[in-house]
């Protein structure tokens, strides 16, 4: 990875701190949130690794990461960040960054049947929220 | 004798591990016990009076405090002996926590043997220990500070404020020490030269302070409160008491000469004066590069030096001095970069070092404070910070911290961002060391609002290329290689001792550790003064370390100074050797063994004989002395044998 | 006692237990749930990015109708306090958004409307001492886990009805029922919420990991305030229950509230509810327990 | 270093080897080199003795250099002469173990070098007392003591003092005695000694080196087996074989007196250190079950081991000193040899070698 002024700031990494409102480069790396995250087993890369991607630049390499989809928001990892920094903001900016031009994550088609007699409103309009 | 013997359980500490009533058990039907008790805090004002009342009550004549070492509280309890009346030398501690309780937590019955053992053996000790009183010795209430750095200057200053004479004795020609090259100072960014220079004028004219520039400590002999220095003065080749630093001679000095104070990024003459705001404002004489030195010609100084103070033949002043204590703040140097030759410094030139990187950054350094690289004069876009070079690095480096390092890249990072405001900065380092008030919130900003970039990792090779600094590093935290093509580099190297530190070491016969820097006598109890009594140490000659902590240990150091001058003299522990006259054969072994020269020859007499001041007691000679001539006082041969007998 | 009513989507259609056992218990405890007049689906998720307002607009509307009704405005699911208290601080705090989503409702407002959760009617108004002299049917001995999950408690400074770390809300509850509360350690841990959507069921492994160290701890029943909550940890179950293992069936906490207080299944209706809740409360032979028995 | 010595031939006439030696020391005190000179002589038939003379006479009737006795170890009276220093400039005859051991002293500030005149001889060996006393006049009958049949140093070092060296070994009397002048012997001795009109020595020293190098092997050998020897008497008892061979010790301390380099005015055992009380005496007793009495001979033997076994020189005297015939010198040649070699000390070859523990290096124990 070569490492430069162009690398570190891209457009990208600059609409996704608008978008979360976060500062990318206050997080110190301590770990905390991938210790607390319920979610991590479903994981490719932890909550931190992903904001270490950010602070480097790799913002595609952070969008093409399971991690941001597998993230329920739980604000488990934000309650506790000793550096204040939301995660799940900026997972969500991850997310929007990917479909807000359009492309989607789930497709309603594609839920089984099954599943959809019995889960809860609630979690539909939740996901559909998250996903699409 | 009715020896009274006091077991401590300091809490679980011993009462965890020994099993105290078995050891009083075991002591009651013990040869001439007059009193044997336990208490949970001995230590304790209730603890101690137990003593008291006991030396009363009983009329014990020998005491024996079994608890911790006698490090931690012999001083304590012989205080205690005293106040009943009985001398304080009849007071011995038996070790049974560090050398019993601690060590043996695993095995408790063992411990209690080994217990009853150690209370026997003092109580075989105090049997024939002596009833002493302490030594006296004079004192001359005048200060020695060598090294004329932040450290030294405030640790003179605060002798010489309290109305005692100070020698402050310099080997550069002026005082400030590095600290005078420094641009800002973290973690307020103030700016080192205003808050040094005031100081430094303060020290130059105060009245109880004889400064002594371009000086060095030629020999020393004596030991607390009477040490005689003789300080050579090296020759400046200027009359300083005739010249009124107007500047005339180096500005007309033709001979042109890297400058010492910019390290290698400006060049000065053959006579200069460090930096415009030195202290003493006087120039010197470079002899090896003087024209006049070196060709035998030229003189120019000499003919437009309008109070005729130039003197050629100016030889070096040997200046002699009695002073009852003595301050080594003798400071630092960085690690010679020659040997990470990886990083290219001494190669390529726009790689720096972290002193250099100040003297770019200083309003009055070679390039006005503008951050521009030595290679070209263009201002670097991409700056890299490379920490721990030398540092923490067991085998091509040394293994301690600097410490200061994390702190000042930090400020170099964001003192460059200041002043490059579209320029990126990276640090490469191991750990971040903040340890200081607001040095965490310092560093965290550099991070968060000044876009500092930190690499968790260490870079492993730099190199030259098409004018850029190419380096190679590692991102630990995100498990990828990184390549930085930069186009400057700064290493924040390892602190060393100054150089000739050893060598003053061993003429002060103050111990240093295997880096060189100085052995303070307890790492954490006494932490400023040296192992000699009445040698103290301040400042990063003892370890490194920064402004605030040299500044606080130097004040501390003069503190002790000032405890030594409150009285005309001073008293010392009667527990030194003494000879045997009868039995001497004069062998010079304790000699040859002594390690603080308490110990001469009388060659008239063929007898040795100790001077009890400088010894410390620790038995060396005793060990040394094979007839038995030499003992210590309240710990004789006869007096070994019986507590080694007491114990198998 | 009179309070504006929020229920939310999933009340009205695959929690409707959860409500029923609610306005049963309100009218023995003298407290009267007025239900808004008109209300939306708060949008279940509280959009997480800054720069789009437009989620807030839903929320705001309802907040905004209970600012006509004048009251506080109380929620049973844990989603839909999340989204409303967090809502109603962004009114507050943020003007500018303030401006941008009133303008858009036609609407007049500022964040007047205080969100109550009801459990925090039971703690703060009647009081747990009151409710447990209310009690008709003890669940005496009756072990049963708490679990709060992610949305009742975080973020603490917007949302939390309790120490967001060690929350004793709902142990106390169950102490004024009966009940044996079982401490566990996996009580605030995230249940996977809407990720159960996500093909591969990866919300499955964090759900499974509470309901074991409940289990573990001597649970026999996990009470929730959340329809996703319970989902989850239900859901994760059906394995077990197919295999006729030990399973613990996953209650809103009204339903054990409405039971203490003598209401049978008709009230509680557990018809959605994979793991049966009936035969546990059989099993530990719980005394006088309605119509549960 | 034979060859930066100046050689000279004292010629060897019809009355042999002795009277010829005497006469070239008489001739020193004649010429002035020295103020007196000590010698061994005999005094009653078969008794040698040191005798400190002023008149050459004295020497050239009765001094008997080679006499293959030593009662005393001569650095002793020597040391004890010469322990402040003399007046006049004192010659003394030494054998190669005195002159070690005097070595040692004078690096313990017990012997004044200065204003002696060290003059060494070689040495193959000595005999006990008694059986000279008997049989001194058929020296071939005559059995070296142990010391000296495991002697590695039948020459005097060269680099001791600055005298001269008699060498004997490896020379008969046909070709004479080798006199090796120091390099660093005061120019003006030299010149005087040199205008005795001796002829060079050089290649009679040259020839000598052969035998002295066999010689040396063959004690080598023997004092390998001697070891090993010893070593299998002491080795794997530990302590307990060190208390079996000292079993017999009556804590008469003669081994002290006779030991060159034991040279305290009052030993440590002489004072009140081990006059224990009869409380503890019992107490211990006590507790082993039982004391040897007298006791602390092993304690004792220990500590003058620990004092001297560094500077040993290996001459024997300890073991011909005891009363009991205690082995002492097997004992004290063992671990002198291992104490030495640790810590690289070869007592008695140069007043510049440092004694061990009067210094100290961090690595002086490591293994080499």
């Amino acid at each position: 990875m070569k490492l430069s002024r162009e690398v570190i700031h891209t457009e990208d990494k600059r609409k996704l701190q608008d978008i979360s409102g976060e500062e990318i480069l206050s997080c110190y790396q301590c770990g905390k949130c991938s210790a607390g995250c319920a979610m991590t087993s479903a994981m490719d890369l932890l909550p931190h690794q992903v904001i270490r991607l950010l602070q480097l630049g790799q913002v595609q390499e952070a969008l093409d990461s399971k991690t941001i989809w597998v993230c329920a928001s739980c604000l488990a990892c934000s309650a506790r960040c000793p550096r204040g920094m939301s995660l799940p903001n900026v997972m969500e900016s991850l997310r929007s960054t990917f479909l807000r031009p359009g492309d989607r994550c789930l497709n309603p088609a594609e839920i089984p049947y099954e599943l959809l007699e019995i889960v809860p409103e609630q979690a539909l309009v939740a996901a559909f929220r998250k996903y699409t | 004798m009715k020896i009274g013997v006091f077991i401590c359980h300091c809490g679980l500490n011993i009462g965890g591990v020994v099993d105290i009533p078995k050891v009083l058990e075991a002591l009651s039907g013990y040869d001439s016990l007059g009193h044997v008790t336990d208490y949970r805090y001995m230590c304790s004002d209730p603890g101690q009076q137990l003593i008291k009342d006991a030396i009363r009550d009983k009329g014990l004549t020998g005491v024996v405090v079994a608890a911790c070492s006698p490090a931690m509280h012999e001083s304590t309890f012989r205080r205690t002996t005293e106040a009943a009346s009985l001398n304080p030398f009849r007071c011995e501690m038996a070790n049974i926590r560090e050398q019993c309780s601690w060590p043996h937590r695993g095995e408790p019955e063992k411990a209690t043997q080994k217990a009853l053992e150690i209370i026997k053996a003092s109580v075989e000790k105090v049997r024939k220990n002596q009833e002493l009183s302490p030594l006296s010795i004079p004192v001359t209430r005048q200060a020695l500070v060598i090294g004329g750095g932040i450290a030294g200057m405030q640790a003179a200053l605060d002798i010489a404020d309290a109305g005692y004479n100070v020698a402050l004795v310099e080997r550069l020609p002026y005082i400030g020490g590095h600290m005078a090259q420094l641009s800002e100072t973290f973690p307020t960014l103030d700016c080192s030269q205003c808050i040094l220079t005031p100081k430094s004028s303060e020290v130059g004219s105060h009245p109880n302070i004889d400064l002594f520039t371009n000086s060095e400590i030629h020999a020393i002999s004596g030991y607390v409160g009477n040490f005689d220095v003789v300080i050579r003065r090296k020759a400046a080749y200027v009359n300083w008491d005739v010249c009124n630093g107007c500047g005339l001679c180096m500005e007309k000095c033709p001979v042109k000469t890297d400058s010492d104070f910019e390290l290698r990024l400006a060049k000065t003459k053959a006579v200069s004066i460090a930096f415009p705001q030195a202290v003493p404002n006087r120039p010197v004489i470079n002899s090896e590069v003087c024209r006049h030195f070196t060709q035998g010609k030229c003189g120019v100084c000499e003919k437009v030096c309008p109070v005729g103070a130039i003197n050629f033949r100016q030889e070096d002043a040997i200046i002699d001095r009695k002073v009852g204590a003595v301050v080594v703040a003798t400071g630092y140097d960085l690690h010679p970069k020659t040997r990470v030759g990886e990083y290219g410094y001494g190669v390529a030139k726009d790689v720096i070092d972290g002193l250099e990187f100040e003297r770019l950054n200083s309003a009055s350094g070679p390039t006005q404070g503008e951050i521009r690289r030595p290679s070209d004069g263009k201002i670097p876009k991409e700056v890299v910070f490379i920490q721990c070079v030398g540092s923490r690095d067991q085998e091509n480096g040394y293994p301690y911290c600097s410490k200061i390092c994390c702190m000042y890249t930090a400020k170099h990072a964001r003192l460059y961002k200041h002043k490059v405001p579209d320029g990126q900065p990276y640090v490469f380092y191991m750990d971040i060391r903040a340890g200081g008030k607001g040095y965490e919130e310092f560093v965290q900003r550099a991070t968060e609002e000044e876009g500092v970039l930190y690499l968790r990792g260490r870079v492993s090779r730099v190199f030259e290329e098409d004018g850029k600094i190419v380096v190679f590093g590692v991102d630990t935290l995100s498990n990828k290689k990184v390549e930085i093509h930069a186009d400057m580099v700064v290493l924040a190297t390892a602190i060393v001792p100054a150089h000739g530190q050893t060598e003053l070491a061993r003429l002060l016969k103050i111990s240093t550790d295997e880096w060189g820097f100085l052995s303070e006598a307890h790492p954490k109890l006494r932490p400023v003064e040296s192992l000699t009594r009445g040698i103290y140490i301040a400042g990063c000659a003892q370890a490194p370390k920064d402004i605030p902590d040299s500044v606080t240990q130097a004040g501390s150091a003069a503190a002790k100074v000032l405890a030594l001058f409150s009285s005309d003299t001073l008293s010392h522990t009667p527990e030194v050797a003494v000879v045997d006259e009868e039995i001497c054969r004069g062998c010079g072994l304790c000699v040859e063994v002594c390690a603080y020269d308490a110990r001469t020859l009388d060659m008239r007499r063929n007898l040795a004989v100790v001077n009890e001041v400088l010894c410390e007691g620790c038995g060396a000679c005793q060990v040394a002395c094979p007839s038995g001539a030499t003992c210590q006082r309240n710990m004789d041969t006869a007096q070994v044998m019986s507590m080694i007998d007491a114990v198998i | 006692m009179v309070y504006s009513y929020f229920p939310g989507c999933t009340l009205r259609a695959k929690a409707k237990g959860f409500e029923s056992s609610t306005l049963a218990s309100c009218e023995v405890l003298g407290v009267c749930l007025e239900e808004l007049e008109e209300w939306q689906c708060c949008g279940a998720t509280f959009p997480l990015q800054i720069d789009n307002s437009f989620p807030l607009v839903s929320p705001t509307r309802t907040l905004a109708s209970a600012k006509k009704a004048g009251r506080e405005l109380v929620t049973l699911c844990s989603a839909c306090l999340n989204v409303l208290k967090r809502t109603n601080h962004v009114i507050r705090e943020d003007l500018d958004k303030r401006e941008k989503v009133c303008a858009f409702i036609e609407e007049d407002y500022s964040g007047e409307v205080e969100v109550l959760h009801f459990l925090e009617i039971l703690r703060d108004e009647i009081g747990f001492e009151a409710l447990a002299r209310k009690v008709v049917a003890p669940l005496s001995g009756l072990p049963v886990a708490a679990y709060y999950g992610c949305l009742l408690l975080r973020p603490p400074e917007e949302v939390g009805i309790d120490d967001p770390e060690a929350p004793k809300v709902l142990e106390d509850f169950l102490l004024a029922l009966g009940c044996d509360p079982v401490d566990y350690p996996y009580k605030t841990e995230c249940c996977g919420s809407y990720v159960v959507l996500q093909p591969g069921e990866p919300a499955m492994s964090p759900s499974r990991l509470v309901v074991e160290s409940a289990k573990s701890r001597g649970a026999k029943v996990i009470v929730t305030s959340c329809p996703l909550c319970q989902f989850n940890l239900d859901y994760a179950q059906s394995g077990s229950v197919e295999r006729g293992e030990n399973a613990v069936p996953v209650v809103y906490f009204t339903q054990l509230l409405a039971a203490a207080l003598g209401f049978g299944e008709e009230i509680l209706q557990f018809d959605g509810h994979i793991v049966p809740p009936g035969l546990i409360f059989q099993s530990v032979g719980v005394g006088g327990c309605g119509g549960l028995t | 270093m034979t060859s930066a010595m100046n050689n000279l031939v004292i010629p060897v006439g019809e009355e042999g080897r002795a009277r010829a030696l005497s006469e070239f020391l008489a001739k020193l005190l004649e010429l002035g080199v020295v103020d007196a000179m000590v010698v061994p002589v005999m005094p009653v038939p078969g008794v040698i003795t040191y005798l400190m003379a002023k008149d050459p006479e004295l020497i050239r009737q009765r001094a008997e250099p080679f006499a293959s006795v030593m009662p005393v170890n001569g650095a002793s009276p020597v040391a004890r002469a010469v322990s402040k220093k003399p007046r006049g400039r004192i010659g003394v005859l030494l054998k190669p173990c005195e002159i070690r051991a005097l070595v040692e002293l004078v690096k313990l500030k017990q012997a004044e070098a200065d204003n002696l005149f060290v003059i060494g001889i070689d040495c193959v060996g000595t005999v006990d007392r008694e059986e000279y006393k008997e049989a001194y006049s058929d020296t071939s009958r005559l059995q070296f003591r142990d010391a000296c049949r495991v002697c590695l140093n039948p020459n005097p070092p060269d680099t001791a003092f600055p005298g001269i060296n008699i060498g004997h070994i490896g020379l008969d009397d046909e070709s004479g005695l080798l006199a090796s002048l120091s390099p660093e012997l005061d120019p003006g001795i030299a010149g005087v000694i040199e205008e005795l009109g001796f002829e060079r020595g050089d290649v009679l020293a040259g020839k000598r080196q052969g035998v002295l190098a066999t010689l040396k092997e063959e004690r080598n050998d023997a004092y390998r087996e001697f070891l090993q020897k010893a070593h299998a008497e002491l080795d794997g008892e530990g302590i307990e074989g060190v208390a079996k061979l000292l079993a017999a010790c009556i804590g008469c301390r003669n081994c002290r007196v006779a030991c060159p380099v034991c040279y305290c005015r009052e030993c440590i055992f002489d004072g009140d250190v081990f006059d224990y009380e009869t409380r503890q005496i019992l107490g211990r007793a006590g507790r082993k079950g039982g004391l040897k009495i007298p006791g602390e001979t092993l304690l004792y033997h220990l500590t003058r081991m620990n004092h001297m076994s560094l500077s040993c020189v290996a001459c024997g005297m300890c073991e011909d000193a005891c009363p009991v015939n205690i082995k002492l010198f097997q004992l004290f040649a063992g671990v002198a040899r291992r104490t030495q070699g640790l810590l690289q000390y070869v007592p008695g070859r140069s007043q510049e070698d440092q004694l061990p523990f009067t210094t100290f290096r961090e690595d002086e124990l490591e293994p080499r």
